[in-house]
């Protein structure tokens, strides 16, 4: 249901200001070095140049820390009372790159497998997506080795494209697409012929897809788990900027007789990740954390929900402090040959 | 609403707390609110996280027997920090529960067969469960064996259980203790639980394993119940991996590329044998 | 799960003048985990502890907070109380509701909201407490007596006769220290080398007393009760079983030019030689460094002489390891070496002696006699001039401190002068008169009255010699600071007292403090003044602090008491509020990762290392283990530890943490 | 609420030979001073771990006060002397990161000084009312507060 | 080869040293750490500027174990850490050869710690000028700035904990902000728990920071938490007459001085 329009440069500020009349804006913000998203209040504080966000967008909706429920102790029994989702506002998140939209959609799935988190679900429904094509990436970008690309609609609502002439193609892509459309008709413009491929970034493809599921599980045993994973510091930056990542811990805090209980971001990097209190840990060294990173990302969420859990934007190797390249490592296991057999049946 | 936060657990009230061994106990956990206890349900096998407000949540299973209607039970060694806000609780205290969650012992797929329950330490709670909801279906089975060990007298749990087992006629009950773990008048066997397996030679034929234990009882059980003539599809036991959520989203209990929480925890020793041992 | 009672007192009306007792009880009541709250007039009466001891029987309770006074008051009377119904003390604590709330607050809302907290506190941390029990520790009745001066000898004979076994350590030939060098004692003027000479040989024949003389402690380590002392016996070329004691080796020997170490360097004495007569052992000793044999290879004619054949000069040192219970320090002092002082020519002006050379000149078993006689010329001197503080109370140049023993001999000293040359002068120069002690004053008012002994208060600036005269160059500060001169023929300078060389490494070697000016530091200036910081370790006599023979020999005894306290029992039992590294399971056996930060910031050096072996006996982990022993339990290490793998039993992490909380908990 | 007359909370961190002892005998003297202050004991100023400084400020204290005995006096001879350098450590690390230390009072107390413990106390409440309650650390303390919906 | 690859080549061929850990080129122009036991790998070794990432943090790891020893190329910062880790009893000399680079480019091979020790000794920890202009800015700041300054920094933080772990100094098996009971520092990366944490790291490196900059390198946020221990290594310079890494000599926070000087004491 794609319908494509042009979209004028200078009608972009009036989408911004229209949008923020009734809408909570998210859009990436400079500071320093790090680009992270932020609630922005005009299209000046939005970052112009950027390949990539430091965070993802999926900080928005998937928060770092989130309230699950407070509690309060009185006479003898507990009060719960859960967050009110009808108070999440209706949110924007501007200016994502099409890797970061893709990756609500692992994000979806994983929140909505059999049992549905209506917390994650509440600001899915309330957000709206409007992503920017990339006209230019870095040699970290490899989303077109893993089945997204710098203009890949999947999981946004709005998809805008710079063109040569400053202008913008948009494509609506869904309801809530056409919702906002709707909210200001007037600037979205019949499209000219500019072909959208000319205008995005050349990211060549560093490996095959298809197969990749197969080809990894049969490097289960390979001495490259060990090798890649030596330089690994064993923190949780890798997971913490990743868009689809979304393993958490869920933690209590008190004062006195109230509390809470929220869910953090966590990393299946993390030593004491899998710990048992016992001390025994199923995952011991790195190296297995490791091979559970990749193999999460590219054979059990394919297997689950039927696409992987990594869209190659990149962030975890721009974040390594230890320089671990996904790409290049994850084209090595495809490559390696180190270990024939396969334990996975 | 049928959109419900999966994350709020039921509250639950301690009815009764019974120290099992040391730092061990059962709870037996009644729900606070009535409409929660007419909608709950459960099948031996499956677990869920109790919680105390204030220290977190703790994943076990829930040890009592589906059968059972108007409580819960649950049966914990008292190790980290929830285990222990939990032993510090007194009767009457609200905890929090969610559940049940995972898999189930197949049951109703076991009728006319004969059950062999082989059990170490602590891990005999997943399987009290069943042990029960057999007992209390007792004639769809055909003979139940249990073969129960620890390492000491006073690490066995459930002890006045053990009692009424062991003097019904229409279950055979054999107790254990590691060499040294005796008392001078104990009158069960000594010795690790795998050696006492293949002293007792149980037959094989038509029965059902279950074994849950440390994994070091595992490990040496399985050889001894091939060499018994079991088939791999006639072996079940638990597996118990750190979880925080219960229901496949916090990413951690997973082996390989099956989740404890919600493919497990019940897992057959050919399934068990297809996975890495990320346990 | 906890059952807390909470007991809360109204000590008469101390407490419920201003706090409001029964609603501190009824919220209390509502307190998590509290099954029994009350208030009484007197919780500590014995119907008040009644009402404790009935409730922890009946409601089976887990944990006793009362709520009183100061546990700096009452606490064990509690805590036994709790014991006696069977729950252990330690899960009894105290909330300090009249020196800290009722007696320092006005009647109020505020003050009875501050006893509530301060009750919450406290239930809060019980809840956390552990059942603790004394820590036994197995003691070894034996105690080591570190030097055999007049100190070492008292506390040796102390705990001897108390029936307990003790090891003497004396680095000289002979025990006796510097009591056996004086003459006369202040202030009976008794011999005393007579009142001396008798201990020294009943510690020799004492059944329970091992001597080791000529011998050196090496090494201690260990700790109260369970000590093991390393001592170097140094070879004495001499077969101790066989030889007589007859001397005549000492007659033979062809080195006899050697300065006596006893006689100050005023007498001679051979290369084997016994220090003294009354030497015990009196036995002699071969000192190496000046003895031909040892020189040259050549000699041996004391081996030639020797009737029993006890010479052996091949024999080595000897390294025993001895099993101790407690040590007693009476190292002693020395005296300051002269030469700081220049002006007063000690060294250059051989009439010029120190106190302790004085001491021989008088004494009848010395290089005269005891006859007082110029070392220049053998003179009898006709005017002598005593100066105090000669470097004493002096920053300066010398110590500022005062060795507070000079004033007093040195009034003895002119005495003893004055009764054997009768028609002599004698000046004392002197800063003040210090005679603080049982007949001191009046000693020194006799020497002044009696003895005619001349005390000019002021400062003597120079000595210089003049035409076989020492002229002495002072002021006289009460005859208006006019400058004095005296012709003497003798100065002696009663040079300031100071630690012995080496007392710093010793005190290393114990593990014990030690001060600016390398004296041992007693564990309180006023209270434990015979205790060091390291329990087990003890201090008599001058090593701690200059002192006379009075004060060396009651602290001995005082130290000895101790020891003797210490053996009574065969196993010690200490509070268990003490410092322990956390223990686990395997892999991680501890989560202490032996960076041992925590080691220099522990004052009693109670941190061990501990290696974790496998069942190879493969070191796999050095973790720090707290020495239950030698923990005081001050909890620095806990403050200091990263990982947090120690904890203080009484004050734990989960106790201290429940508490903070507790209290700024909001209503 | 706006007119009630702020009452600081203060937590005491005290050792137990001199300060505790000292404020037990400003109990004996008799000596008023202001019930703001809770005292927690503690074997000595020397176990005494900077993390309950902060989590005090992060449980709602406005105020703190750590004592103990007087350097050369401590009853386990260093204690002090290593809390010390702890608190001239950590007092400028609170300081570079805008915590207000000016709320932390540092004493020494000893067992005789019973009076000088009444007149810190009552100069630190005083001080403390000055500055008023611990807002900026409330608000980082309790940041799930705005969220919460009673109701 | 250059002298260092060549040192390496020959450490390995002689059998000397099992593994040798240094940097060669990675992703994107960075370098990164490798870990290799062939001499003919020595040849990828590249040691310049880009080299910041501190490896000694590897030496501690235990999933770098070998049965021979380790030799390492370390920068100053490297050095230090190493020395730093001795005095703490967490590595032995028997197992360790430094590749030592010196700031002005010489190639020393220590093979003992108390040479590599003396060499340490011989150089002071001293602060960039950089940064001590950023702490003089943020010391000139009001309290409350200050109090704003952090607190807009720090809140940032999502604990992904990377500076814990480039950290060589933090390598405490169970660190405290993982200590449940009691928890002292909660889990969730809220303001109040990032104060806490950034608190407690900074005064856990006191006196025992090398200042190599790793934690602020390997923060993926940019987070300036590295002001902290160097304003901590400025002060204990102006207070306790500062430190370096030393196998003798004690930790600044596990000793003191009778006349340490303090104004705030009342």
């Amino acid at each position: 249901m794609i319908e494509s329009y042009l979209l004028q440069s200078s009608s972009l500020t009036k989408l911004f200001n229209k949008l923020i009349e009734t809408r909570h804006i998210y859009a990436p913000v400079k500071k320093g070095m790090v680009t992270s998203f932020n609630r922005v209040e005009s299209l000046e504080e939005v970052a112009k140049d950027y390949i990539q966000t430091t965070i993802s967008a999926k900080s928005i909706l998937f928060l770092r820390n989130e309230i699950l429920f407070h509690y309060k102790q009185e006479n003898g029994d507990v009060k719960i009372m859960e967050p009110d989702l009808q108070r999440i506002p209706e949110l924007v998140i501007w200016g994502c790159r099409p890797c970061d939209a893709k990756s609500f959609k692992s994000l979806h799935s994983v929140f909505n497998w059999d049992y549905k988190d209506i917390i994650y679900s509440s600001r899915e429904a309330r957000s709206a997506i409007i992503s920017f094509s990339c006209n230019q990436a870095d040699e970290y970008c490899f989303c077109t080795s893993a089945g997204s690309g710098p203009g890949h609609t999947e999981g946004s609502d709005i998809l805008l494209t710079k063109l040569k002439s400053g202008d913008y193609l948009a494509e609506i892509l869904t309801e809530k697409g056409q919702l906002i459309r709707d909210m200001i008709p007037a600037i979205f413009e019949t499209p000219s012929s500019e072909s959208k491929e000319d205008n995005l970034a050349r990211i060549p493809i560093v490996f095959d897809t298809a197969g990749l599921k197969q080809k990894l599980e049969q490097a289960w045993n390979s001495e490259l788990w060990i090798t890649q994973s030596m330089r690994c510091l064993g923190c949780g930056a890798c997971a913490f900027v990743c868009p689809s990542c979304s393993c958490f811990d869920i933690q209590d805090e008190k004062h006195g007789k109230e509390g809470v209980r929220s869910r953090c971001w966590d990393s299946c990097g993390f030593s004491l990740f899998t710990r048992h209190t016992s001390g025994h840990n199923p995952r011991e060294t790195q190296a297995e954390r490791w091979r559970q990173r990749i193999m999460h990302k590219f054979s059990y969420l394919p297997d689950q929900q039927g696409f992987t859990g990594c869209t190659g934007c990149g962030r975890c190797s721009r974040a390594c402090p230890a320089d671990m390249n996904i790409r290049e490592h994850l084209a090595a296991l495809i490559n390696d040959s180190t270990s024939p057999e396969n334990r996975v049946a | 609403m049928d959109e419900k936060n999966i994350y709020v657990p039921y509250r639950m009230r301690i009815e009764k707390i019974t120290q099992e061994a040391p730092g061990v106990k059962t709870f037996r956990l009644k729900f606070v609110n009535d409409e929660d206890a007419l909608s709950f349900s459960f099948k031996a096998g499956q677990f869920g996280e109790y919680s105390i407000f204030g220290a977190g949540e703790s994943t076990f299973c829930i040890a009592s027997s589906p059968t059972r209607k108007d409580y819960i039970e649950c049966t914990f060694r008292q190790t980290g920090k929830v285990t222990s806000a939990l032993a510090s609780c007194e009767e009457g205290n609200v905890i929090g529960f969610r559940g049940p969650y995972g898999n189930i012992f197949p049951l109703d797929d076991w009728k006319g067969k004969n059950l062999l329950f082989i059990a170490g330490g602590i891990a005999l709670p997943p399987m009290r469960c069943v042990i029960w909801n057999a007992l209390d279906r007792r004639s769809e089975f055909g003979n139940i064996t249990i073969l129960y060990g620890a390492r000491t007298v006073s690490d066995l749990v459930y002890k006045h259980e053990l009692e009424e087992w062991g003097s019904r006629n229409d279950v055979k009950l054999i107790t254990t203790v590691d060499p040294g773990g005796e008392t001078p008048d104990w009158k069960g066997e000594k010795g690790f639980v795998p050696a006492v397996l293949e002293k007792m030679a149980p037959a094989s034929a038509n029965t059902i394993a279950i074994v849950c234990g440390p994994p070091v009882m595992i490990k040496y059980t399985f050889p001894v119940l091939d060499k018994l003539g079991f088939t791999d599809d006639t072996i079940y036991t638990t597996l118990e991996n750190r979880m925080k959520c219960g229901f496949g989203k916090c990413g951690r209990c997973n082996v390989g590329k099956v989740y404890v929480c919600k493919d497990g925890p019940v897992f057959t020793y050919r399934q068990l044998k297809s996975l890495p041992a990320e346990y | 799960m906890a059952r807390i009672g909470v007991f809360v007192c109204h000590c008469g009306e101390n407490i419920s003048a201003t706090v409001e007792c029964d609603k501190v009880a009824q919220a209390a009541a509502g307190f998590p985990g509290v099954v029994h709250s009350i208030d009484y007039k007197y919780m500590c009466s014995d119907p008040g502890q009644n009402m404790i001891r009935e409730a922890i029987r009946e409601k089976n309770l887990t944990g006793v907070v009362v709520a009183s006074c100061s546990p700096r008051m009452h606490e064990p009377t509690f805590r036994q109380a709790c014991s006696e119904a069977g729950l252990n003390p330690f899960l009894c604590e105290m909330a300090n509701l009249r020196e800290h709330c009722s007696w320092v607050h006005e009647k109020g809302e505020a003050t009875t909201k501050k006893a509530i907290d301060l009750v919450r506190m406290m239930v809060e941390k019980v809840k956390r407490n552990q059942p603790l029990y004394p820590i036994r520790v197995p003691v070894t009745k034996t105690a080591l007596v570190v030097g055999g001066g007049i100190a070492g000898i008292q506390a040796a004979l102390d705990i001897a006769n108390g029936g307990n076994k003790v090891i003497m350590v004396e680095r000289e030939p002979s025990i006796g220290g510097h009591m056996s060098q004086l003459s006369e004692t202040f202030p009976t003027l008794d011999c005393s080398q007579c009142i001396l000479t008798p201990r020294m040989v009943e510690v020799a024949q004492h059944p329970n007393i091992t001597l080791y003389t000529y011998a050196e402690l090496i090494g201690l380590d260990g700790f109260i009760g369970n000590f093991k002392a390393k001592i170097r016996k140094k070879a004495k070329s001499v077969d101790e079983k066989i030889c007589t004691g007859c001397a005549l080796c000492t007659t033979k020997c062809p080195q006899k030019k050697i300065p006596s170490e006893f006689n100050e360097g005023l007498g001679k004495r051979t290369a084997i030689y016994v220090p003294f007569p009354q030497a015990v052992p009196n036995k002699p000793v071969i000192d190496k460094d000046h003895c031909t044999y040892y020189k040259t290879g050549k000699c041996k004619i004391c081996e030639k002489v020797c009737p029993a054949q006890a010479i052996r000069f091949d024999q080595p040192d000897e390294i025993v390891e001895v099993a101790v219970g407690a040590v007693v320090i009476a190292t002693g002092f020395t005296i300051h070496q002269t030469g700081f002082f220049p002006e007063y020519g000690y060294g250059r002006y051989p009439d010029v002696l120190t106190g302790l050379q004085f001491e021989r000149l008088a004494s009848a078993s010395g290089p005269t006699l005891g006859e007082i006689r110029r070392p220049s010329d053998g003179k009898i001197p006709e005017t002598i001039v005593f100066i105090s503080c000669a470097g004493s109370r002096d920053p300066a140049k010398g110590i500022e401190y005062c060795s507070k023993i000079c004033c007093m001999y040195i009034a003895k000293h002119a005495m003893l002068y004055q009764h054997k040359v009768h028609h002599g002068k004698s000046y004392v120069f002197y800063m003040d008169i210090r005679a603080g002690g049982k007949m001191y004053e009046e000693f020194v008012r006799r020497a002044i009255t009696e003895d005619q002994v001349n005390y000019v208060r002021g400062r003597v600036s120079k000595i210089y010699e003049r035409d076989g005269k020492l002229i002495v160059k002072g002021v006289d500060t009460l005859m208006g600071a006019e400058a004095v001169e005296i012709e003497a023929d003798m100065v002696v300078l009663a040079t300031a007292g100071i630690a012995n060389p080496g007392a710093e490494e010793l005190a290393q070697t114990l593990h014990v403090s030690y001060d600016g000016h390398h004296f041992f530091s007693e564990a309180h200036p006023k209270l434990r003044p015979v205790e060091t910081n390291t329990a087990g370790i003890f201090l008599a006599g001058a090593c701690q602090a200059l002192k006379d023979i009075p004060e060396s020999v009651a602290q001995a005894s005082g130290a000895a008491g101790k020891v003797n306290i210490l053996f009574s029992k065969s196993e010690l039992t200490r509070e268990p509020l003490i410092a322990v590294v956390n223990r686990s399971a395997p892999p991680e056996y501890s989560t202490c990762v032996g960076c041992f930060l925590c080691q220099p910031a522990c004052p009693y050096q109670a941190i061990e290392k501990e290696e974790i072996k496998d069942r190879s006996g493969k070191v796999i982990k050095t973790v720090a283990r707290v020495n239950p022993g030698l923990c005081q339990g001050c909890g620095t290490c806990v403050a200091f530890c990263r990982s947090k793998s120690i904890d203080i039993q009484g004050y734990t992490h989960e106790q201290v943490l429940a508490e903070v909380m507790a209290v700024l908990e909001n209503d | 609420m706006e007119n009630k007359i702020f009452e600081p909370k203060i937590v005491a961190f005290v050792c137990n030979w001199c300060t505790y002892a000292g404020a037990d005998l400003t109990g004996t003297s008799r000596i008023k001073y202001a019930p703001n202050v809770k005292i927690v004991r503690f074997p000595c100023t020397g176990r005494i771990d900077f993390m309950l400084l902060l989590k005090a400020f992060g449980e709602g204290a406005d105020g703190i006060i750590v004592s103990g005995c007087h350097p050369n006096d401590c009853h386990y001879t260093s204690g002090n002397f290593h809390a010390r350098r702890r608190w001239i450590s950590f007092r400028s690390l609170l300081d570079f990161l805008g915590i207000d230390t000016g709320r932390i009072t540092f004493s020494w107390v000893s067992a005789a000084e019973g009076a000088k413990w009444a007149a810190l106390v009552n100069d630190t409440v005083s001080r403390i009312k000055e500055l008023g309650p611990y807002t900026d650390y409330e608000k980082v303390a309790r940041y799930y507060e705005e969220e919460v919906n009673h109701e | 080869m250059n002298e260092y690859q060549t040192i390496a080549a020959g450490l390995l061929s002689s059998g000397t040293a099992a593994m040798v850990i240094g940097y060669s080129e990675g992703s994107a122009k960075r370098v990164r750490p490798v870990f290799f036991t062939r001499p003919e790998e020595a040849s990828t070794l590249v040691f310049d500027s880009r080299c910041v990432q501190n490896i000694a943090v590897y030496l501690t790891k235990k999933e770098i174990r070998t049965e021979g020893k380790i030799a390492i190329i370390a920068s100053l910062p490297v050095m230090r850490s190493i020395i730093q880790l001795a005095s703490e009893h967490q590595l032995s000399e028997e197992k360790i050869i430094v590749i030592g680079i010196t700031p002005s480019g010489e190639v020393k091979q220590f093979n003992g710690f108390d040479a590599l020790d003396a060499y340490v000794s011989s150089t002071t920890i001293e602060i960039e000028a950089r940064y001590r202009e950023k702490i003089e800015q943020v010391e000139k700041m009001t309290l409350t700035e200050r109090w704003n300054f952090w607190k807009n920094e720090l809140s940032a933080c999502f604990k992904c904990y990377a500076c814990r772990a480039a950290c060589p100094m933090c390598y405490c098996t169970r660190c405290t902000v993982e200590m449940n009971q009691p928890q002292w520092i909660p889990v969730p990366s809220h303001t109040l728990g990032n104060f806490e944490w950034h608190i407690m790291r900074a005064m856990h490196l006191a006196g025992r920071c090398v200042d190599c900059n790793a934690c602020a390198e390997a923060c993926p946020l940019g987070i300036p938490f590295n002001l902290l221990t160097k304003q901590m290594i400025l002060q204990f310079k102006k207070d306790f007459g500062g430190y370096n890494p030393s196998l003798k000599g004690l930790n600044i926070l596990s000793s003191y001085l009778p006349d340490d000087k303090e104004n705030f004491i009342q």
